[in-house]
């Protein structure tokens, strides 16, 4: 099912999770197994509650497995996050309103100790690969739902964590936005050569974007099929009116629609 | 029967145990009176509920009165039952203090409330400053118990014997720890306890009327209360609303009322009644009364009763 | 059981640090009555006592530590002594006599509750006004605020005096200081709840083209329900203090206030702790039925 | 009875005018913000003024606005006295021991669960004791002077202070927290950098119920013993010397502090909390 | 630019709408002019902040515009709505919570006085249209967000407004779920012939749906095309793959982009 071409940095193999609830308890992964290597570009669809975001999470370190076995770099997830091996893209974009834009994005910094000349070079840094550059000094509700997106992104490369985790991060943008910042993220992921775990809901976005479509099914949450991608890594816009990006996003919807009847 | 509103000037307790007999063996009803007698408390002014009409009569220390009297509020004293003050202060005996002039750079508690008159009238007198200091006596608004004596917050604190000073005593305190001063040998002694009711309503023939036999059911009541203190206590024991007095308690203190009320058959005295101005007049820099009151008596009514 | 266990510790916790502060506390007149009854004690006289410091007195008359726990009038009363006149005054006692807490404590009750309904109408009410009216909420809003600076306990002897000269005495005086203290609450979290619909809701009843009066019965009500209760049981404790303030004015009355009032006139702090006591009991009480009927309505709403 | 009409006549006409200004062009401006409830308290004060002569209503039930102006002004010496011993030693240092006592105590409560489920239950109980209970008590211990007066505060402001620091530290969402793990943060850069920031309104809140608690606690607490000056030690023998004109003042004084003090904390929070969705508009 | 084939049912004609805000006054509808016809499903689709919502709005009589003419069912907007001419449906699903699905279908059948007897058959009805027939008695929390939004297309349709007004209805669902409801809504409209103005964020979602679409731009809002569908009224989910489908999509994307970059 896996890819083990080189050393996986992420190996989950008949992963189990079990949320002990107050009526009955629910199984949100059950026998997940996945290898992720070294700069893929793996998306994670599936219909609500399939779990997608739990092993996100489990891979974070924020959860932890019921069953089997997980491991970052090759250790357990919960050293690899207090080894800061992660930056974390939530749903919403989660900045804190108290702060400025620069100060959001200081915010890792300073926890993890950089000196002050170091922070302000790499907000500074950050904020122009996200195009914000103007907008240090704002506060969040003073920006549009898209760059705050953009200003969480750049919060979470602002230290190089070798692993990119995003949990729906364009969920709540326009076609047109999300457009342009699917190609931004494109374009840093192959300048950077980072590690990306992607949840989306949105098929076109998975198969643009990814070197591997895991795609999930619910009750209790497992993989059913992963997809590597064959297109190159150079991707313009209007790659998806091509015959083979057609060609995988009907795959994905079909490995979709059969998991949603026989839920 | 005619109805009687009297507002006492504090809790019901057997201060007030000639009212309470009154009401109690029915003298009042003898009268054609229907009494009902309104307990008092720490906030209430008694002049006050006067003037809003929500008594008749009131009983009230006549420093306090003449000063409401001041105020505009034309309180008239148509009877005096209690002849002698009761009022007294109470100091620990080995604070060293003997006279008057050794209160200086001590510590009194005294209660305000419209009965701080005296004592300030005392201090000046006898001419020390009630600022604190060196000279001068650092005065404590006393709270309603005697707990500032005993844990020594206060070297004297003001005690009336019929009440406090029992207190003191049954807190397990001999009497030869202490020093009193009775405002009584002081000299400075004000009228206490008295029967007052608005000027305006005197006027009416038929209220005067209506005073005249409440007083003379009051006198009779006091009388009786005087005779039978233990009845009286009872009875006031049987009023008290809120089940905290005590037996003892009740019983002791009207043993020490009856000693208040004997000289008087109701009458104020006009002599006690100059002495009660003078003391309050003479009250130094800044005296209770500015000028020499008018009216604030009358003997129409107890002439009445009493005839 | 996860609910009561740490709720038992604190509570033990307290108790604990009760009886051990209650010798140094007690300490000087204990000294002295002892000193009365012919012991000997160190320093051999009240000044010198009143200047030294507790700890120092209870090391140096170890001896005087059990006699600490039972002190007729303590500054401090021991946790039992609390207990037993409790034990007396709310258990042995006929519930009619006038020494039984439970016969003060109906009293107040009988205020408390009478008040809160009044201040709990007043404050819907004024709540509504304000969410209608904008005058209403401009000119209002500010001064119940203000309101909320006077010392009710200085004005309401008067109150009750001015309520006496029009001929209204008995429960209603306390009644109304009780609702009082109790309306501002209702009035911030019923203007909060009433202003709780957002746009969306507020213009799906438009697309109905409903009328204000159906708006208010069909939407800003419900939606109000959780702000309501929680201001009722804020409410409904500063309603009990109302009523117990109101008390003292009335003097040695009848109620819990007057029951703290006597206590205090005699110096029986025992009286007074037991009474405090038996206050929190009640309001901790009401809190709870409260949260009782919160629980059962919003459930039955939905909103649970 | 001509003045009691007219009392009436004037609360019509300047409720009339309020409603226009509150409903005209101008009403989100500061000027008619101040000015509506400006002009409904000059109404209370007339109409108050009015029916006080109008009704002849005796001096000692209840003064005039304009007497009570009056005695403010020619006491002003002895206000400024009372204010100073009340406000300024009583109310205000027990305000500053309680609420700090309140937040310290909030962040341990928080850290430990345990003292969390076991002490807000209890501390609910205690917050329920009236204060007519609790004054004669904290009089005894701490002496007449101003002490016992900041310690009667400390007493009614540290469970609204402490129940609002608690449910503030407790509002930050699992997001928010979430993000703070993934940096590997510790306890005391997640309190610092999530909790404390999160929770300001919140404590903001406490900090505002805990002003006017604060006053009244104050004041009353002159009730059961006090040196012979201070606010409440005022009213209540004044209200013996039915010298109504001063209680007025004092409440007035009462009223004007309270105000003040709530209103600086309102600053404050304004400028703390900007962020928060409640004063952005 | 209109199709006035038919009298129009709505009929726009340089409408102007600013709102007059604290700092500066935003020009949320500059120079807007359509005809919608009796039985058209006119989608609305277009940037962030181009005015989508504020123009339905102005429709339903929520808002008031500040200039040009609007008329609805040949009266103004307010007017119709007091006739009730509309069912709503807001992004969200906006159901009241302390209501079951029932009663909430109810509200407005209660508001506009219908009988009992009436209500309860109506509820009945469209319960079952939305194929929730067993869920009348729960609570909206107890459904999926899926079902909750079904609920109030129901509301909508319970009482029998001409037009229905929905403003992004199905944002916050899954794409499979989504192609559902979108199924579900057109068999719908063929079988009632009512007038649709619907707003959405998704290309495919506007051109699978629509007899025509309103692409709008902003800053200030305006209309920049009007595309009339050529795809017959019988429409299988797999319409989206053929050539036309594909070519309406392109050129809603090229009108979107088009305003875009020119914002
Ligand atoms: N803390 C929790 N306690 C109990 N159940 C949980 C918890 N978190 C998630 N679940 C359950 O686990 C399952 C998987 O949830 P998860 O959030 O991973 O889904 P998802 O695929 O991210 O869905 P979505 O697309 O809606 O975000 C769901 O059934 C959910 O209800
Ligand atoms: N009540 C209002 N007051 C001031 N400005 C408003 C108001 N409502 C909307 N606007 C502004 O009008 C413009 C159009 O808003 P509108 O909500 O119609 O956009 P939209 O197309 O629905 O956007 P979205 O896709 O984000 O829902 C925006 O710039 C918005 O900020
Ligand atoms: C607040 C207040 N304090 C003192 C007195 C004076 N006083 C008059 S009678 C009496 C009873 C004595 O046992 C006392 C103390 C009062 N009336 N009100
Ligand atoms: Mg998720
Ligand atoms: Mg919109």
């Amino acid at each position: 099912m896996a890819s083990p071409v080189n050393t996986p940095v992420i190996s989950a193999k008949s992963l189990d999770l079990t949320f002990q609830t107050a009526d009955a308890p629910v199984q949100a992964l059950k026998d997940v197994s996945l290898d992720i290597a070294q700069g893929d570009f793996v998306s994670f669809i599936g219909p609500s509650g399939c779990g997608k975001t739990t092993f996100l999470r489990c891979i974070a370190g924020l959860e932890t497995p019921t069953g089997g076995t997980l491991t970052v770099n090759g250790m357990p997830p919960d050293e690899a996050r207090r080894a800061r091996a992660y930056g974390y893209v939530f749903q919403a974009a989660g900045l804190y309103p108290w702060r400025t834009i620069a100060g959001n994005i200081k915010l890792p910094l300073e926890i993890m100790g950089y000196s002050k000349a170091e922070q302000n070079d790499r907000v500074a840094r950050v904020l122009e690969l996200v195009e914000l550059s103007d907008f240090g000094a704002k506060y969040p509700w003073q920006l549009s739902g898209g760059m705050q997106q953009r200003a969480s992104i750049a919060r979470a490369l602002a230290f190089d964590a070798d692993i990119l985790l995003m949990d729906e991060p364009f969920g709540a943008l326009d076609e047109i936005v999300r457009d342009h910042l699917n190609e931004q993220l494109l374009a840093l992921w192959a300048r950077t050569n980072k590690t990306i775990g992607f949840v989306t809901h949105s098929i076109p976005e998975a198969v643009y974007l990814s070197t591997k479509i895991v795609v999930m099914s619910p009750r209790p949450g497992r993989i059913s099929d992963v997809i590597e991608s064959p297109l190159p890594k150079e991707r313009p816009l209007d790659i998806r009116d091509s015959p083979e990006f057609i060609e995988i996003a009907h795959r994905v919807r079909e490995g979709l629609r059969a998991g949603h009847s026989d839920a | 029967a005619d109805e009687v509103k009297l507002q006492l000037q504090w809790v019901t307790q057997a201060q007030f145990a000639g009212y309470y007999v009154a009401k109690d063996k029915g003298f009042y009803e003898e009268e054609d009176l229907d009494v009902t007698v309104l307990a008092g408390g720490p906030d209430i002014a008694p002049p006050q509920v006067l003037a809003g009409g929500g008594a008749d009569v009131m009983l009230n220390w006549m420093p306090s009165a003449l000063a409401a009297r001041e105020k505009g509020l034309p309180v008239v004293n148509i009877a005096q039952p209690f002849k002698t003050s009761g009022l007294m202060l109470t100091c620990w005996k080995d604070t060293g203090i003997t006279s008057p002039q050794d209160f200086k750079g001590k510590t009194i508690g005294v209660w305000f409330f419209g009965n701080e008159y005296p004592f300030l009238s005392w201090m000046s007198q006898e001419g020390i400053s009630t600022d604190g200091g060196e000279d001068g006596v650092t005065v404590l608004k006393q709270g309603f118990n005697v707990d500032p004596l005993l844990q020594r917050q206060a070297d004297c604190i003001s005690t009336m014997t019929y009440n406090e000073y029992g207190q003191v005593l049954d807190a397990g305190v001999s009497e030869d720890e202490l020093v009193t001063f009775k405002y009584e040998d002081q000299g400075v002694a004000t009228l206490e306890d008295g029967i007052y009711a608005l000027e305006e309503n005197l006027k009416d023939p038929a209220f005067k009327d209506k005073m005249v036999r409440f007083v003379r059911a009051s006198m009779k009541g006091w009388k009786y209360a005087e005779e039978n203190p233990d009845e009286a206590a009872e009875i006031v024991l049987e009023n008290d609303e809120s089940g905290a007095q005590t037996e003892s308690h009740q019983k002791r203190m009207m043993t020490e009322i009856a000693k208040l009320t004997a000289g008087s058959n109701g009458a104020l005295d006009e002599a006690d009644y100059n002495r009660t101005v003078a003391t309050l007049l003479g009250g130094g820099s800044d005296p209770v009364i500015s000028k020499e009151p008018v009216g604030a008596w009358t003997s129409e009514i107890t002439d009445a009763a009493l005839k | 059981m996860s609910k009561v266990l740490p709720v038992l510790a604190v509570v033990a916790s307290i108790f604990t640090l009760w009886y051990a502060a209650v010798p140094f506390m007690n300490v000087k007149e204990t000294l002295t009555g002892l000193e009365r009854a012919g012991t000997t004690v160190v320093p051999d006289n009240p000044i010198a006592r009143r200047d030294a410091s507790a700890v120092a007195l209870v090391l140096r008359n170890s001896f005087a530590i059990p006699a600490t726990y039972a002190q007729e009038r303590p500054r401090l009363p021991a946790p039992h002594q609390v207990a037993q006149d409790l034990w007396e005054t709310v258990v042995l006692k006929k519930v009619t006599s006038k020494r039984s807490l439970v016969y003060h404590g109906w009293i107040t009750l009988s205020a408390t509750l009478l008040g809160f309904t009044i201040g709990t109408g007043a404050g819907i009410l004024l709540a509504v006004g304000i969410v209608h009216s904008r005058a209403m909420d401009m000119s209002v809003m500010p001064w119940a605020i203000a309101s909320q600076t006077i010392p009710i306990l200085a004005i309401a002897p008067m109150i009750i005096v001015v309520l006496n000269s029009v001929g209204i005495q008995g429960v209603v005086p306390k009644a109304i200081i009780s609702a009082y203290l109790s309306f501002f609450p209702v009035v911030v979290g019923m203007v909060k709840g009433l202003r709780a619909p957002d746009a969306m809701q507020l213009d799906l009843l438009k697309t109905y083209n409903a009328s204000g009066s159906q708006g208010f019965w069909k939407l800003r009500l419900p939606a109000s329900m959780p702000y309501l209760f929680a201001s009722l049981k804020i409410g409904v404790a500063a309603a009990l203090v109302g009523a117990i303030v109101a008390e003292l004015p009335a003097g040695g009355a009848r109620g819990l206030g007057g029951r703290m009032l006597t206590g205090s006139y005699y110096g029986q702090m025992v009286q007074i702790w037991s009474a405090l006591v038996f206050a929190a009991v009640l309001a901790a009480s009401l809190v709870l039925l409260i949260g009782w009927l919160q629980n059962r309505t919003l459930k039955r709403m939905g909103l649970l | 009875m001509i003045l009691v009409l007219s009392a009436l006549i004037i609360w019509i006409a300047m409720w009339g005018l309020n409603t226009r200004l509150a409903n005209g062009p101008h009403a989100e401006t500061r000027f008619i913000r101040l000015l509506v409830p400006a002009i409904f308290g000059l109404t209370i004060l007339v109409a108050w003024e009015l029916l006080v002569r109008g009704l002849a209503v005796p001096l000692v039930i209840l003064p005039a606005p304009s007497h009570v102006m009056a005695t403010f002004f020619s006491e002003l010496p002895t206000l400024w006295l009372d204010f100073k011993q009340t406000f300024l030693k009583g109310a205000l240092s027990g305000y500053v021991i309680g609420c700090g006592a309140a937040f310290l105590a909030a962040i341990l409560v928080d850290r430990y669960d345990f003292l969390r489920r076991g002490l807000l239950p209890v501390g609910n109980f205690v917050a329920a004791l009236p204060i007519v209970g609790t004054a004669p008590i904290l009089v005894m211990w701490f002496g007449f002077d101003w002490q016992s007066k900041a310690a009667v505060v400390v007493v009614m402001v540290f469970f609204p202070m402490l129940v609002n620091t608690v449910a503030g530290l407790q509002e930050t969402t699992v997001m928010q927290r979430d993000l703070m793990r993934t940096y590997g943060a510790g306890y005391w850069a997640t309190l610092t950098k999530l909790r404390l920031p999160a929770a300001m309104p919140f404590i903001f809140n406490g900090l505002k119920i805990s002003t006017t608690l604060a006053l009244i606690g104050a004041i009353v607490a002159e009730f059961f013993g006090s040196p012979t000056m201070g606010m409440g030690f005022r009213i209540s023998t004044s209200v013996g010397q039915l010298a109504l004109d001063m209680v007025w003042a004092e409440i007035v004084v009462a009223a004007l502090a309270g105000s003040a003090f709530y209103g600086v904390v309102a600053l404050a929070e304004a400028s703390t909390t900007f962020w928060h969705p409640s004063h952005r508009k």
